[in-house]
């Protein structure tokens, strides 16, 4: 090859390249000097502790965010900043964080809005139909292109994103910031097949997980971000779980303590905290009956749209049953408002962190006190030093990465939200804690103190029932797990059984041979 | 009953109506017209059907449309923020054959069969007058130098424009007066505010207060002179538009003068009319003068109407209240209606 | 889904042409000289000032914000157009120039609003309420007294009328509100437009211009207003300092009524002139009716309220059909796996 | 954070006041007997009516609502009170417990507004817009003439003196503002009253009983519209059917001057407070200045407007100071690491 075909990078292959970029938010240093080189046809990795700098970085790769100094160099072309516009012509296209589909539009219009199929300058709605039809097919999602994004799942939003940036944008680079976090198993395999796909055109991928098994399995090469910084840019071949781990947090990381099979805490011969019996709410579940004992984790395992958030939510007053009954300590509850539930000491956190978790706009105190405030107040009449204190405790509890006390949690990375709810509903010292998918999108080491805290804090007064998206996390944790296949209970293990395989097979809807 | 009811009816028999459209309805003086209208429909046996123009001259004209797919007997136009823009629905009124009463304001173009009113800038000049003879006589017979606050309507309103004419080509000839103003938009919570400022800002080189018409804005003049401490006697408040409340502060000595409008009886009058021209009266003709006994407004000159492209206009008589009638003169709309606003004193 | 399902969904989703026919009838029956060709006329000619207002609003508000200003412009753009030709320009402009110039005014007036939303992020509530306060004053200080007579050509679309007496403010009115029906669901211009007001994070990651999108959103209610303006100064045939006062708040209550909402992304034009034409039909049959004077305006809030209270029935009753055809397809599933276990 | 930076950034935080205190001493300066105490109490005076309004409506924008039926309460509530007191149950009611019924109209009519929104879903732009309405319709049915005279205590908030010819008024309303500050920063229910304005979902999620906020809400802005009310009509000594009309703009306005937002869960009573006082002061100040009468309206819009312009600098102006804090600290970081390897 000639010298002169040789790229601005001084490389051969390399389609994006950023030199020295730092980023300064008011209050954080999000990127210092980072450099990332990225080849033609390589899916790359990124990855670091909430906080680390992720979003940030591809942020400015997609040109939603301004850097404060460096350069960026797209094939050859030089910029000191991008626009989404020019970001967009150059053929690179985003999927963030947290899924932002128009709820009010067809599957088939999010899927071309911004590349519409046009006739005589007139949009082709005929043509854009039947195309998204083959998209959909083609990438094995049973969704009708004319529903309403509103009746899709959240893991299906998401995955529609994904075939957007794919197979409408057409992108050279194609930008994942933790999509596998909020996709459910099927859809996760969907998405692999179809980076498979496209790395197999010669485009590029960029993946953000905090999963680093995924990351290994799925990357050519990783970037490690930490602090702001890179870490290094290694070949996927040459690392492992441990080392990856490691360059992740800086240290050399401890192996998981409770791989190694804790003892159940809770005591068998107390009463049940809580106990279901026959829920029921049309269209969503049904009979649904069990028991939950102080001390114990329920796993609840299940398909996306297996009707696990919908049971949470009924049994915290959110969209109350129609049918069935709550006993919380033995005695009959209607349970048909959040605060009721409250009251009874069942807390819920919830799967969609951006809506119903965060009060995006308050500081990160006012997030993690609402639910003590009586704690912290006499006569209804706060104690700001003991409000200020108490705050302090939380978040030095769970590591939140914040500025201050009072900045305002929108400006935190999605991983530390994820803790200030954690943070909320923990401190309250309830009854009954309802997790609803609590690892959604935290780093590893977050994701070691979420357990822990659930291990060790909320254990001790609560009983809890816990989902999450994939099954190695209730594996880890749970003493018990329940499977919920179209709605329904169709089985239960409890530790002594728990095998990966088995309980794969039961999300899919097959029997479990012997069931304890 | 039965007797009557033929008597009253129109030519073919049918009970006659009329359409009649109020400015707004937040003014007592409208609720004189509407009083007056339906008293004078209810002794003739017609009905008025009375409409809210709520200010505003599309809606005018929308009422107007109404009345003419009625087919309206006759028409009165109460009262108009803008004079100029419901000419196209007069003009309307006219092609459909419908004869038009004008009460307060008159329409500025198309045929008005009459316009009743008292007339709007001398009845000011009246008043101007009667202020800088205040001033007069409180400064031992002379026009000291000194500033006049004038508190006005709405200015989007042609009825401010000519009470300030009127008031002007008073105080004008007093170049020692120095006229400030103060919009105080027809209502006493924008008159107040503004008197409170003026005060503060000229404080005692304020020699007079003038408020256009103190039927409206009169009682908020009056609390923020007193508010600042000071006496109202000694501003001789003078205007035009009396209504209950500038009664009640002409009582308490606390405004010098006001003329008054005749709005009940230029109502009645406007229906008596109407029932006439539809029963082949004669109404009075341009040259005329209308009188009558025991009517404040009496002797009315009927002239050309000035504004209008056709038709006449009965000036009413203004009396000013209390030099030239008493203030507990009975023949006052003020009085006669006082059942409606006297309240149960406790 | 079954055909009677889709008919009563298809009715819901369009309740504000049910509403409007169920009140029409009613109307009919119990509103003298209600159903006159004259007074079906009449209600559609008053509507056509309205009825711009209302989409101009509308229109902002699917793109998520709202316009105050709107009434002040009816006013002001007119106003300065016919300042020019009358005043500071005499001689030099005629009339058709003078229309495009009142529309230019009002699309300069909104690109302003616009750019200082859009690009220096300006709170659109305060930004429009200071517009609204400004030209309302500039206004009263320019035209103290009404302009007029005015040109024919001028009043033209406020005031001729056609074959059957219809005034050719209806005609120019329903095509405006076809051409705007149009553009949003069949262009790319306005899916985009719609797009930013649904989500404008998502569409600007997908990469529309959305700033673009909201200053023309402010320059198309600009000129709307303008339109709004041209009508009323032709059916007054004056130019007042008055004209559109107090219109803002019934605009919203149209665009309203005809299925936007102040969180952006709904609405269609149709529907807003649905809602236009309600309001008007309202105030029309209440003076037919010759309800008291006193009593008309309260009468008018009462009855936009019953409105209100109908669509919000209408969502309860469309989610309701919606869960029982659910529940249906579930039973029925769940029947077919139990004959194919039968039948396996 | 360096001492400069933090009093940098105090100032900023309150621009508001800022923005007052410069107002202020630019009329110190140009306005003839502006600083004379005369005059700033009656600033103060003046503003306490729409003081009032601006705080209710401050407050529904707190949990992320409006309320545009206030400018209706303000004369609706006095209204039905003294109708009972004088006509309907003449005798039988004292002037206090008349203005206790006063208060608790402007309450009855929060609750129905709040029920309608919080319990039945509808809209609130239009079901305070057509309580309006509505309210302002019966009030012009009911009160044809002004109500008055008033009892003496009825009017003792309106227009009592107190030591230093002070009316009352003005201590009342800065009572109102201390207390309604202290409850929404230091007590529980004010807490949960900004965390549903922040985000009604989650704290509905989180256990709060946030229609029970929303209903709270528009209770609180009615009793404060009445208490608007009886200042009015103790300074004018009457009640009319048009008080408070058009003042609802001019809320909104002083709401989001005062750092309130559309959005909810921003603004601080102080700040509402801050916001009135700067409209009374423009205001003021212009009358004093003898700016002609028709332009007064004109200046009002643009001086408003320049206050928005300000406060968006503010935000560019803070973001900047910070950047620059950030960028010192990391060089100097730097520099130490630097070192270090030096030494090392
Ligand atoms: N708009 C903002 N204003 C201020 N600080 C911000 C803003 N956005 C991000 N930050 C800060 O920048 C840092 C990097 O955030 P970023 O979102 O890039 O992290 P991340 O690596 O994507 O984390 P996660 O894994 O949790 O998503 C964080 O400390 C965050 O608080
Ligand atoms: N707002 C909604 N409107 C209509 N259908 C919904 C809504 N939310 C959930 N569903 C549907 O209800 C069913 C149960 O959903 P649920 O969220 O409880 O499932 P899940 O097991 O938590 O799965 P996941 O969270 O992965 O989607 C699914 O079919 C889902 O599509
Ligand atoms: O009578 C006058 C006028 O009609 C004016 O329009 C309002 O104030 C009244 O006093
Ligand atoms: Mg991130
Ligand atoms: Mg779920």
């Amino acid at each position: 090859m000639p010298v002169s075909a040789l790229n601005a990078a001084g490389e051969t292959g390399t389609v994006l390249r950023l030199s020295q970029i730092s980023k300064i938010y008011p209050g954080t240093v999000a990127l210092h000097n980072v450099n990332l080189d990225v080849q033609k046809g390589e899916v790359h990795g990124i990855i670091g502790k909430n906080g680390a700098g992720k979003s940030t970085l591809v942020g400015i790769i997609a040109g939603m965010i301004s850097p404060t100094e460096g350069e960026i160099f797209v094939e050859n072309k030089r910029f000191t900043a991008l626009t989404r516009i020019i970001s967009k012509k150059e053929k690179i296209s985003i999927v963030p964080q947290d899924p932002q589909v128009i709820l009010d539009f067809t599957v088939a219009e999010n899927l071309f809005m911004g590349d519409y199929i046009c006739r005589n300058r007139f949009v082709n709605w005929k043509e854009i139909y039947s195309r998204a039809e083959q998209i959909l097919k083609k990438a094995g999602l049973h969704i009708n292109a004319r529903a309403k994004a509103a009746d899709l799942s959240i893991s299906e939003r998401q995955l529609l994103l994904v075939l957007k940036a794919f197979y409408v944008e057409n992108a050279g680079i194609v930008i994942l910031d933790e999509v596998s976090a909020s996709l459910s198993q099927k859809d996760e395999q969907i998405l692999y097949k179809i980076i498979d796909q496209i790395k197999a055109t010669g485009n590029t991928v960029l993946f953000i997980s905090h999963r680093t098994d995924e990351l290994l399995k799925v990357c050519d090469r990783v970037t490690v971000l930490r602090d702001g910084r890179t870490i290094v840019t290694e070949s996927c071949a040459d690392l492992n779980r441990e080392k990856l781990s490691s360059l992740i947090v800086g240290e050399e990381f401890r192996a998981n303590k409770r791989t190694q099979g804790s003892v159940p805490t809770c005591d068998m011969n107390e009463g049940p905290v809580l106990s279901v019996e026959n829920l029921t709410r049309l269209g969503f579940y049904h009979n649904i009956t069990f028991q939950l004992r102080k001390g114990e984790i329920l796993g609840l395992a299940g398909l996306r749209g297996s009707g696990r958030t919908e049971i949470l939510k009924s049994i915290a007053g959110i969209e109350p049953a129609e049918g069935g009954l709550i006993r919380v300590g033995g005695t009959v509850r209607r349970l048909t408002h959040p605060s009721q539930a409250l009251k009874e000491g069942i807390v819920y956190l919830p799967e969609d962190r951006e809506n119903e978790g965060i009060l995006g706009t308050l500081s990160v105190r006012e997030n993690l006190i609402l639910n003590s405030l009586p704690a912290v107040s006499r006569g209804g009449v706060v104690n700001k030093a003991r409000e200020r204190q108490f705050t302090a405790g939380v978040i030095e509890t769970l590591g939140i990465k914040t500025a201050s006390q009072e900045q305002e949690v929108n400006q935190l990375s999605g991983g530390n939200k994820q803790k200030v709810v954690v943070g909320r509903i923990a401190a309250t010292l309830p009854k009954v804690v309802l997790l609803d998918e609590p690892t959604k999108g935290v780093d590893i080491s977050a994701k070691e103190s979420i357990l822990d805290i659930v291990r060790e804090n909320l254990c001790k007064t609560a009983g809890i029932i816990m989902t999450s998206p994939g099954l190695d996390d209730l594996i880890m944790v749970c003493d018990r797990i329940l499977i919920l296949y179209r709605g329904e209970i169709t089985g239960e293990l409890s530790r002594a059984d728990f095998s990966e395989g088995d309980l794969y097979m039961a999300v899919q809807g097959n029997k479990i041979e012997n069931p304890s | 009953q039965s007797e009557k009811k033929s008597e009253t009816a129109g030519q073919d028999g049918k009970q006659l109506v009329f359409g009649m459209i109020i400015k707004d309805p937040t003014a007592p003086f409208i609720q004189a017209f509407i009083n007056g209208a339906e008293s004078k429909a209810k002794e003739l046996g017609v009905k008025v059907d009375i409409k809210d123009g709520q200010a505003d001259s599309l809606k005018i004209m929308e009422l107007m449309d109404n009345f003419i797919v009625q087919k309206v007997d006759g028409f009165i136009m109460a009262g108009a923020v803008d004079l100029k823009a419901i000419v196209p629905g007069v003009k309307k009124l006219n092609e459909a054959g419908i004869p038009i009463m004008a009460l307060d304001t008159s329409p500025e173009g198309g045929k008005v069969d009459m316009f009743l009113s008292f007339d709007i800038e001398q009845s000011s000049k009246k008043a101007a007058e009667a202020f800088v003879q205040g001033i007069k006589d409180r400064n031992g017979g002379e026009v000291p130098k000194g500033v006049v606050v004038e508190i006005t309507g709405s200015l989007e309103d042609m009825f401010t424009q000519a009470c300030t004419k009127g008031f002007r080509s008073v105080v004008d000839q007093y170049p020692q007066l120095t006229v400030v103003q103060g919009e105080g938009k027809w209502n006493n919570d924008d008159s107040n505010k503004r008197t409170s400022d003026l005060i503060t800002r000229y404080g005692k080189e304020i020699k007079g207060i003038y408020v256009q018409t103190p039927d409206i804005m009169g009682a908020g003049v009056v609390t923020a002179i007193e508010a600042a401490g000071l006496n109202p006697k000694d501003y001789g408040i003078t205007g035009i538009c009396m209504g209950p409340e500038g009664l009640q502060l002409i009582n308490e000595g606390k405004v010098l003068a006001i003329v008054e409008q005749p709005a009940f009886e230029s109502a009645q009058l406007a229906v008596q009319y109407l029932y006439d021209l539809k029963n082949g009266k004669e109404i009075p003709k341009i040259g005329d003068t209308v009188t009558k006994d025991n009517a404040l407004w009496s002797p009315a000159k009927v002239i050309e109407n000035p504004w209008a492209d056709e038709g006449a206009y009965m000036v009413l008589q203004g009396p000013l209240v209390p030099l030239e009638v008493k203030a507990d003169n009975p023949l006052l709309w003020e009085n006669k209606l006082s059942s409606l606003w006297k309240q149960e004193n406790k | 889904m079954p055909k009677k399902l889709q008919v009563q969904l298809f009715l819901l989703d369009n309740l504000i042409w049910v509403i409007i026919a169920g009140f029409f009838l009613l109307n009919v029956v119990i509103t003298p000289k209600f159903a006159t060709y004259d007074n079906l006329v009449n209600i559609f000619y008053h509507s056509a000032i309205m009825s711009m207002l209302v989409l101009a609003q509308g229109l902002v508000m699917i793109i998520g914000l709202l316009d105050l200003s709107i009434e002040s412009i009816l006013a002001f753009a007119p106003g300065i157009a016919l300042l020019l030709a009358t005043k500071w320009l005499p001689g030099s402009i005629d009339p058709i120039t003078c229309i495009f110039i009142t529309l230019a005014v009002g699309a300069l007036v909104g690109l302003f609003n616009g750019v200082f939303i859009a690009k220096i992020g300006v709170n659109p509530f305060l930004q429009s309420l200071s517009m609204l306060i400004m030209l309302r004053g500039v206004v009263l200080f320019l035209v103290p007294f009404s302009i007029f007579p005015l040109a024919k050509v001028y009043t033209y679309a406020g005031q001729a009328r056609m074959v059957g007496n219809i005034p050719v403010a209806i005609p120019i009115v329903l095509i405006i509100f076809i051409i705007f029906h149009f553009i949003l669901q069949h262009t790319t211009f306005g899916r985009y437009f719609v797009a930013t007001g649904g989500n404008a994070r998502a569409s600007f990651v997908s990469g529309i211009n959305t700033s673009k999108m909201v200053i023309w959103a402010f320059v198309i209610s600009g000129i709307l207003a303008a339109v709004a303006g041209l009508l009323a100064a032709g059916r007054q045939g004056s130019i007042s300092n008055s004209m559109g006062d107090g219109m803002v708040m019934l605009s919203f209550a149209g665009a309203i009524l005809g299925g936007a909402s102040l969180d952006g992304g709904k609405g269609t034009p149709l529907g807003m002139l649905g809602g236009a034409l309600l309001l008007g039909m309202i105030s029309n049959s209440l003076n037919l009716l010759g309800v008291n004077v006193s009593l008309v305006y309260a009468t008018q809030g009462a009855l936009i309220f019953l409105a209100i209270i109908i669509d919000r029935v209408r969502e309860k009753v469309r989610n309701h059909l919606l869960h029982q055809e659910q529940v249906k397809k579930m039973l029925c599933h769940e029947q077919q796996e139990t004959n194919q276990l039968a039948i396996g």
